[in-house]
């Protein structure tokens, strides 16, 4: 997927802790289907399904999903069949591009144990720690609250994976002592950021709807603060996500200091390779390959 | 998600409902649905997700959906003048069956019922259909079902009562194909009778509608939740947990 | 602005700690000039002006404002003229309702001095004390951190106004905790939530727009989100605010848990009185007065 | 804020500028500007904030706006086929000084470099107009002011240049209006020179246009930042501190 035209040729592949992605997009967990890979062949630099836990998790009763301005709150409650049958699935994510997994534990043990079953698995290129999930409240409060809990999961990750490429995804909330803890304790690269935690209200029905996760476009300029924030702070590569609807969108989460971008709800509303072809056009644009765009702003220091 | 801009052949009222009609040469099976919006991204962020739509009618050629107005997402279709944005045909429809059969539809649950008609009669499968409605003037959709049996929950037409009201009889139909709220959809299952085919529309609110967000899930027995976009909508009765 | 039509009359007023308010409105600090108070005659329960500082306050040097979806990016830097000048300004803003006065210390000890010389102005209703402007690192960032900061400050101004009307107005994150620890010390009511941290990027310019405080629409399921939480979790009465944009948005808050609203950026968009009308008929259409209508969820136990 | 719905009297292309007129029957003074937008809340939240644009005329009857298509909100207001919503009349214009002089705009600060010179035109004032564009495309705007003088960056019309090229002598009026980018009103208070009537109108990003936000700040020698909604978009030279 390279664009190359003439003199206005530039190149969409980037390389995240030495793998190298054909584009930087990647799609973020829990917003691309096995039914919608069809779509985006081509498209993503690496493929990175929902996210697993050890056992079967029923997820929470519906509703589910509710539309905000500019966005959704969503309160999935990871449902997923377990690890094992993740695994043995896995093979329909095979787009002929690397395979990232993200999992989830309640408890250090289990992010453990997952970590040591997935790094066994040939087939998979780097694990995403899913710290910060808003819907498992003790998955991710317990764990995630914290500096202390960030470096306990991440320590206990890297020593049952030794050779496998971590990533650790965080919450906005913390997110800076969060990733310098999640650095510390040794992961090759951040995720900035989930979901923020959000709630909506019928006011006819004078009920909750939906008390999740808000994710869409509405969180774009929260996330960017966060990835220039912790891009800034720590020495490993950040992955930018949160509110990516645009290929404009995608270079200023690179220019934020993303070295990778994960496309998400936008992905419901429109086709992820409209996305990247924005971003190509853009590169042409300003004549820049995209792995020179990661924190390329002309004047940081006014800021 | 691919969305495709199609230009509007038609646009009516059908008594407190809105039809559109666009051009679709593709194949719908009946009960299938679309995601569905007047513009989205860039046009407009707002609203920001496309919302579900029944087929209610396709000749092979021209597709139709059917719709009440309820909030923005309606509205803004309410409006369209030349094009609307739509996904391909989605989900997975009702599975024809043996007749005769009784069509139930409750409220907007009647759009399926048109579509699912045509197919029978173009089978040559006997069936009888049943419609409810709030009132009178929702009832007037009833006019696009010739023969069909209507009830009215504040009487004003037909049977007073639900279309359960007015389909007294449902056990005795080898099949009943059923659209409309959860409610409905649970009294249909339980009137149907157990031993017979009965295909039920769920309608829960949707993110993607492609099985990507998990956002639309129905309780299935022995399966845990369950996608109603990608498995749906149409469920067996007896898969469905309620 | 009694709302009184037969039988579907419904009453606009409220209380907060005692003080009549006409209508739950209340202007969000910063976000009304005494230019702008022509338009909201009658539409507001109490008037909030921007906050005042010690000193004059230059505030940041431009750009300090950019749109983003559903909302806005501002980095005022609380820009005013100081106390004694604010003071001898003020008659400005009495429409004949309440007066509140939004302060900010750089230390515990400006907070203090700006609370005993506020409270001893008898024009003054009630004092918010402004915990955390994104936009101003040392009074947000360094005071307003933690639970241990916001304690120290609120019990300072606690001391320095003993009679006075005290609500803290807390930043999202973290908000449930540092609600408890300014409940512990003393506040008499929460205005939940400021703006969220947030960043803005001029991709064609390759250069950072606004690095600010998010405002609107935008977030309003994550303020709704925290209302919801501190109103569960503290005594006092919450003033919400975050993204108000329309009458059903008050109802929302309301329901949520908060006794009073704050209308913010939507009133650069719209009237306020717009809002007020809309929330009037809301109150006719469920047939409830709005001092019924905090926290009168039909269904709290499921979520 | 306020906005009013207006109906469009008439809608035409200048040059690569659109202009849009509505009826607004009370007065306005040359520099004034308003916040503009082709629909906001309720219909919709995108984009959310309205847009600043001063007027580019007004005969007591009908008041005229110019702009250029830049992003989202000036490419709505540019497919206006009816109506679009603005707010009366904000800020401080220019105040009318004795002449000659010398008018001065660069880009879209053409726009009210027109009513200014009617109003002086009324007054008996005379004056000269000088216009810089990019190129000759955008240039074909200056068809709107006879006799002005023009300047373009790239030559293909009139003097090559800024406008300053093409107004080398501007020391020379008594009294100077200015409109354009900050670089260039920068340039005119200094080619103006000291001791004379120098006015510029400023653009700076705005949230809401009436005071409110504190977002438009422009520095003012002595004084800080000053709020350019209200106190200008027009200052005097002398007081702005660039
Ligand atoms: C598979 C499926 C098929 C459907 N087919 C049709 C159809 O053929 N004709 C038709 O008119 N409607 C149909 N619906 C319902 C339709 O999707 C909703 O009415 C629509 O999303 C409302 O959008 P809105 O923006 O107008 O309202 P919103 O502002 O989103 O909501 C307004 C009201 O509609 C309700 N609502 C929102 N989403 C749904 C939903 N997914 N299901 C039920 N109620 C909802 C809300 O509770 C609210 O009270 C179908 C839904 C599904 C899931
Ligand atoms: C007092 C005042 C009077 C103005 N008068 C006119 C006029 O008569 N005609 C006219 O065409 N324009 C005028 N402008 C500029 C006009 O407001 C902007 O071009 C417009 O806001 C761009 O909106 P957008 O949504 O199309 O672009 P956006 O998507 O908001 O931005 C697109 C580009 O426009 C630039 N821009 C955004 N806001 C401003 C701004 N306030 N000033 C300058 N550049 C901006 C951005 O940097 C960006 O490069 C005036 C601005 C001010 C402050
Ligand atoms: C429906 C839905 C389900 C999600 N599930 C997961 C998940 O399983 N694991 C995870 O780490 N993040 C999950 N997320 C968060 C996304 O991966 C992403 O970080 C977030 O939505 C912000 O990005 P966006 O605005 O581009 O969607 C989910 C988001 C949505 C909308
Ligand atoms: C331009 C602007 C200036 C603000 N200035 C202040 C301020 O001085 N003090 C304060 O406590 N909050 C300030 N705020 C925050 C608002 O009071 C409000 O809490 C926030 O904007 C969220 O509400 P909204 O979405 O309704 O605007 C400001 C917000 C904006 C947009
Ligand atoms: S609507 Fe997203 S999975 Fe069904
Ligand atoms: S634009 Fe808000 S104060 Fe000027």
């Amino acid at each position: 997927m390279v664009v190359r035209e003439g003199k206005t040729g530039v190149e969409l592949a980037v390389e995240l802790c030495g793998i190298p992605l054909r584009t930087p997009l990647v799609p973020a967990s829990g917003t691309l289907a096995r039914e919608a890979l069809g779509e985006v062949e081509g498209v993503y630099g690496a493929i990175l399904p929902k996210t697993t836990t050890p056992h079967p998790r029923a997820g929470n009763p519906p509703p589910r999903v509710a539309e905000t301005p500019s966005g959704m709150v969503n309160s999935i409650g990871l449902q997923n069949a377990g690890v094992e049958r993740f695994l043995k699935d896995l093979d329909a994510f095979d787009l002929g591009v690397p395979l990232f997994v993200s999992v989830a534990g309640d408890t250090v043990e289990e992010f453990r144990t997952l970590c040591e079953r997935v790094a066994a698995d040939e087939r998979v290129a780097a694990i995403e720690l899913n710290l910060s999930c808003p819907n498992v409240e003790c998955g991710g409060l317990t764990f995630c609250a914290g500096p202390a809990s960030v470096e306990e999961v991440v320590a206990a990750c890297r020593a049952a994976a030794p050779r496998m490429t971590l990533l650790a995804k965080l919450t906005n909330e913390g997110v800076v002592e969060n990733a310098l803890a999640a650095e510390a304790t040794g992961v090759d690269a951040l995720t900035v950021i989930n979901t923020l935690p959000a709630l909506t209200i019928d006011p006819y029905g004078r009920k909750v709807l939906v008390r999740g996760g808000l994710s869409g476009p509405a969180i774009k300029p929260v996330a960017l603060r966060a990835v220039y924030d912790v891009s800034r702070a720590v020495g490993v590569p950040v992955v930018g996500s949160g509110g990516v609807v645009s290929g404009q969108d995608v270079a200023e989460f690179m220019l934020a200091g993303a070295s990778a971008v994960q496309v998400g709800t936008a992905s419901f509303v429109r086709e992820p390779r409209e996305i990247l072809e924005e971003f190509s056009a853009y590169l042409v644009d300003i004549g820049l390959d995209a792995k020179h765009l990661t924190g390329a702003l002309h004047d940081v220091s006014g800021h | 998600m691919k969305f495709y801009a199609v230009t509007l052949l038609g646009r009516r009222r059908l008594g407190a409902y809105t039809v559109l009609d666009y051009r679709w040469p593709e194949p719908v099976e009946p009960g299938q649905f679309v995601m569905a919006r007047l513009n989205g991204y860039p046009v407009t962020l707002d609203p920001f997700l496309a919302r579900p739509f029944s087929f209610y009618d396709h000749d092979g050629e021209v597709a139709s959906l059917l719709f009440e107005v309820r909030g923005r997402g309606t509205a803004l279709l309410d409006r369209a003048a030349r094009r609307i944005e739509v996904t391909a045909p989605l989900g997975q429809g009702f599975r024809i069956e043996a007749g005769p059969a009784a069509l139930v539809g409750g409220g907007i649950g009647i759009a399926p019922m048109k579509i699912l008609s045509r197919r029978l009669d173009t089978l040559g499968i006997p069936h009888d259909v049943y419609l409810g409605f709030a009132d009178a003037a929702m009832a007037e959709a009833a006019r696009a079902f010739p023969g069909a049996t209507v009830a009215t929950v504040d009487g004003s037409l037909g049977t007073r009562g639900t279309v359960l009201d007015a389909a007294p009889d449902l056990a005795r139909y080898p099949a009943v194909y059923a659209c409309g709220p959860n409610p409905m959809l649970a009294a249909v299952k339980l009137a149907a009778g157990a031993g017979r085919v009965r295909q039920l529309s769920v309608e829960e609110r949707m993110g993607c509608g492609n099985g990507s967000c998990n956002g639309c899930v129905v309780p299935v027995a022995g399966r845990g939740y369950v996608r109603s976009c990608v498995e749906g909508p149409v469920f067996d009765a007896e898969a469905l947990a309620w």
